[in-house]
């Protein structure tokens, strides 16, 4: 194994298909908001048009829907997706922070049950981390889960905040607590819940870009069988940090959405008669933010293979990927100038780059992790 | 040498402060936004016109110094209106030519707005006229012919309107000159207000909120966030007053010392929203909390000011404009 | 009272004065680095002319050897000063730092005594705050002052390190504990220190910048007498806290000196030909951080005028000015490219300014203290 | 697609790591100063040359992949010598010019070292040659005629040489070219290493120095600070992997990558400096304590590298250069 940051034969043939079909099938009008209902709706035909053409999850087994793919090739499809500019993914709490941590932790009963229907935009999943009390600490969480042993399952009550699109969802996994006695993170347990369950009332409300796409979901006394444990009671923290880190890492993150983003900057700046050189500095520096957060993904992918665990390098990716989206919309509003004001693209891009540096764990929590468990730093000292 | 404020000074922008505390609360500024109640915006251009402000240079006799700390709690409020543009700009531009068309009645009797156009014209729906100021001349347009706009803060009411042609306001490149940096002064002082917004509200919600069994406010983390913040802002504020005494005086180096208000505003606005949106975490990235109205108006407003221009003009004064490549 | 920037007719005659006699005065070659050995006895006669024409304490009472200059003036000389070039005051520890708190705390009999010959440069002061084990963690002092009843003094025991100047000087101010049994910042007291004192060892070593200008001080068992302890048995942090706040606030970094410093990076830029726009923002943006700090002074002055204590702001003054003293001098090796290299006075200088942000209480303390006393927010957390 | 190291790669670092640990500790650094016993850095030529480098690409057969990691931990121990000049650079450069001057025994034998000119010569004192990259064009020169000049970082033992005249060695602007741009890659190559050994060294402190009671470590900012630097080193170490396979590859894009690599080394290895001397605190400050001797070695090497010229050239790539004012 060496260098060699060209498509080998095999990877040169799925990108063309890739591009191919891509040009043949998005949209050449961009969908609206995909955190709006009507928007999601949409979202959710075209997620469909992906799935038929096994597009919706290219790197799972093919008897869920994938097609086998190589983490390369997945990285590869990711590009050619962004650069199609293809429609946000409304799948991706499911497809790719879910489905990693079915493949780790659930049954095969689990996966064959709701992997097809994940792919296929059948189910739509939702993340249940946050409380009202519980955000950047997540182990604070207090919503539980009783056990009822003769139903052979559990009870749930609690709030949940911050649940993106989770007004438009079908399924929620979260983190509820079956063992009260415990301390802080101990006593969890990561639970697979229908939206449509008796018992709970989801509300959505607004966000910074102007989307309703935030939900608060409250459960109360609802009732999910043990087969919808996943990872075992009181295994939660542990298999909720498998989905976080996809959430902070390569898998959510993927170089092409920035490689993408990158390149409309550029194309911004180039369609500027005269541009300050200030903003084509701007522009040139945010563009090798993109192109160092792509190397960089290309050497974990290696270190991936090669079986080395990403871990708490994931952190180190989401404190770059998260500040290089916020440069990016920056340069382009500062390029735009006075136009920045008007509600278009780039300034919902930049709205939702902001929220990049909070979600997942704040960026600081993030620099406290890569100090600890990357350099080594003590534990402790707030 | 002397660089503070008369008793008369603080009086005055602590009435003001007072009268927006209660006139223009959040739930005002939201009014603004599309679907809101326009008519808390009136009352609040009433209570306004009852202090004196939209004729505050003519009738009061302010100059900009007095001007300045009132503009600034303008911003803290986040008024929706064109203040800084009706009482600051355009009021002594038409005092200085004459009023030809008449309109300083209706300014000092609180029925005529004016905004400004700068590509958009902020809080133009709620104008009655529009000031164009454009190189060595400056227009007086109506609203005809005006195109809504959807702006990302939703509470500037943003129209276009028509490039105006015929017959210009005034062609004194001086007076325009003038207008246009008691603007860019209005803008500064505006900054530092809204970003002194943003960080009293950041201030109370992380004394408060509780995570990991402590208030967040008693991290490093928040604490060093917050306190770079308060230094950008504490100090951009004196360059503002500096600019409107410079400004007052009609002193040579004016230019200048305008030029580094705004720039040094805008950055320690823009790094206050950041600031502040980081540190509240979620609730800071919802609609639902009022954090969102004012970064958004400190965006506007940031946005309105030509970076690239005023720092061609401070370079210039320090003589290092031959010094471009 | 409200604003003029200008100088009033005193002022502006007091500037002329002080104008004249800096160009008739100041050395037209460079001194010799004060912190070396040979270039601080050329330092310290620059110090004793400038007394002789009652220059080097300007804002002190005429019976002392100043001038009773208002705190106006006194930056006006500062500006003067320093836009003419003239030497670094190798006395400025004792004069803007120890005199300010003889002001506040000491005796008459201690001002009269220790004043004139501060003012004179024939005593020469240097600070004993720093410990081995107690750097940023001042109230960690472990040198000892042990009660000498007979003899109407204290023994002082123990080891001062960071000493600016301290192999040159002839005085030492610095905390020392009195009280063993009481914790942390109670329990010490301010001594002042003559250097010939039996059992006083000096050694010198090296900084980053080249100078040999920081000293270790070795005292066993000094005998120091009553006399000599400031602001009362037990009272050191209050005494001590009020030289630091003169260390970090305008007494000590007057703007005249970033002015000065801001000029002759625009004269730098102004030299090349040809400068590459981001060189000429980054000299305009540094001329407009020295700017603004002379502006925030002069409100800080003000404020001092009307009663207002600088307190905890002296904090904010200091993040700012070690850190727009660091951006200047970047600033300048951007500008110099590869002769930045050379050992000269811009290299010195940005290597100088990086001991800004740590001295003094770092600018991390400094943060957390201009969170806690300015903002308000809750103390402790780490 | 592949971006990992060989068995062979990472075999040949681990060889190079091990020597520089017991040939180049900071106590040969510090004798590379003016007054320091210059036989321990000829020691270190020694070794290294046993070693095959000054002549690995020739002799050796390696390629810029494999020799960029072998030039980062020359960095990361800061080997007073020119290593990147003699090896990648000048050695490649002799060989395709076909060594008119017979130059090449001397440098694989280790009686031969090249320093490059750049304004200064760094280690001109200790090379027997000096290359001149200007333009379309190579000079090679001796030291004739080269004045000692005293710079911050000491052990650079740095020279001026007079401008040569007469033959050049090419004319060839591709080789040349080839040649700076290998420069350009050993230079973004140490500044990642120094990088690295500037963040070992403050987290090794960090972790024993104690105030308020706990380890200077457990702070927040401290770890920040520290976690930032190393997001920045970690960045940027993928790119200079990137560029040299690019230049190895003489792909089309080496240029552009280059340059990348270049910008991005050369901020992360000034902020881990930065970084690295504020978390050290005074001690930090100190030339009696390691750390200065590898920050100003990252200075002076970053000061090499000419910032506009490489945006330049990636503005280019990305067809920017156009929308300059």
């Amino acid at each position: 194994m060496t260098v060699d940051l060209t498509d080998t034969a095999s990877e040169a043939a799925f990108r063309a298909e890739a591009r191919a079909w891509l040009r043949a099938n998005v949209p050449a009008q961009p969908l609206p908001s995909g955190d709006t209902r009507e928007g999601f709706a949409r979202h959710v035909d075209w997620e469909r048009r992906l799935h038929e053409a096994r597009w919706s999850a290219v790197s799972w087994p093919e008897r869920y829907g994938g097609r086998d793919a190589s983490l390369w090739e997945w990285l590869i499809f990711e590009e050619e997706y962004h650069a199609a500019g293809a429609p946000q993914r409304v799948t991706q709490n499911g497809i790719f922070l879910l489905a990693p941590t079915l493949f780790e932790f659930g049954t095969d009963g689990q996966r064959d049950r709701l992997l097809p229907r994940m792919a296929a935009a059948e189910d739509l999943w939702c993340q249940g981390w946050s409380e009202p009390e519980a955000g950047s600490d997540l182990a604070g969480i207090r919503s539980t889960a009783v056990r009822d042993e003769a139903a052979g399952g559990w009870r749930l009550s609690g709030q949940k905040t911050w649940t993106t699109r989770g007004a438009f969802c079908t399924h929620l996994f979260g983190l509820f607590r079956t063992d009260p006695a415990a301390a802080r993170h101990r006593g969890l347990t990561y639970f697979l819940v229908p939206l449509d369950a008796p018992g709970v009332t989801v509300r959505g409300f607004g966000r910074l870009d102007g989307d309703e796409g935030f939900a608060e979901v409250f459960l109360s006394d609802v009732f999910v069988p043990d087969a919808d444990v996943l990872g075992g009671v009181g295994e939660g923290w542990r298999v909720a940090m498998a989905t976080t880190g996809s959430e902070r890492g390569l898998t959510l993150r993927s170089p092409g959405r920035f490689l993408a983003a990158a390149d409309r900057l550029v194309a911004l700046a180039r369609s500027r008669g005269s541009l300050a050189p200030r903003l084509r500095e701007r522009a040139v520096r945010a563009w090798m933010g993109a192109r160092a957060y792509h190397l960089y993904t290309l050497r974990d992918v290696d270190a991936l293979l090669a079986g080395v665990p990403a871990g708490a390098r994931s952190s180190m990716n989401k404190l770059f990927w998260s500040e290089l989206d916020v440069d990016i919309h920056e340069a382009a509003l500062e390029i735009l100038g006075p136009e920045a004001r008007v509600d278009a693209a780039w300034s919902r891009g930049f709205l939702f780059s902001l929220s990049g540096p909070i979600y997942a764990g704040t960026n600081e929590i993030q620099r406290t992790i890569v100090a600890e468990r990357v350099l080594g730093l003590p534990r402790g000292g707030g | 040498m002397r660089f503070g404020w008369t008793a008369d000074q603080v009086a005055l922008r602590e009435a003001v402060r007072d009268l927006l505390a209660s006139a223009c609360p959040p739930s005002v500024v939201r009014a603004a936004w599309p679907g809101g109640d326009e008519s808390s915006v009136e009352a609040l251009w009433s209570a306004l016109t009852g202090m004196g402000i939209p004729g505050a240079v003519g009738e009061l006799g302010l100059d900009e110094v007095d001007l300045v700390s009132l503009l600034e709690e303008t911003g803290y409020a986040a008024v929706p209106l064109p203040v800084v543009e009706t009482a600051a700009v355009a009021a002594p531009l038409l005092a200085a030519t004459g009023d030809p068309g008449g309109h300083l009645p209706g300014i000092l009797a609180g029925r005529t707005r004016v905004a400004v156009a700068g590509g958009l014209v902020p809080y133009g729906r709620r104008a009655t006229l529009v000031l164009h100021l454009d190189g060595p001349a400056a227009w007086l347009s109506t609203l005809d012919g005006a195109v809504d706009e959807t702006t990302v803060d939703g509470s500037l009411a943003a129209v276009r309107v028509p490039k105006p042609s015929g017959e210009p306001l005034t062609e004194d490149a001086e007076l325009v000159g003038l207008a246009a940096d008691r603007l860019a002064l209005g803008a500064a002082a505006q900054l530092v207000g809204l970003g002194r917004r943003m960080l009293d509200l950041t201030v109370g919600y992380v004394r408060e909120r509780r995570q990991f069994g402590v208030p967040v406010g008693s991290f490093q983390a928040v604490k060093h966030h917050l306190a770079d913040a308060l230094v950008r802002l504490e100090f951009a504020a004196p360059a503002v007053y500096a600019a409107a005494w410079a400004l007052a005086g009609r002193r040579p180096e004016r230019g200048r010392d305008v030029s580094t208000a705004v720039l040094l505003a805008t950055e320690a606005a823009r790094e206050a929203a950041r600031t502040a949106i980081q540190c509240h975490g979620a609730i800071g990235y919802t609609v639902e909390y009022d954090l969102h109205l004012y970064a958004k108006r400190a965006w506007a407003v940031a946005a309105t000011c030509d970076t690239d221009a005023h720092l061609a003009r401070v370079a210039e004064a320090l003589d290092l404009k031959g010094a471009a490549a």
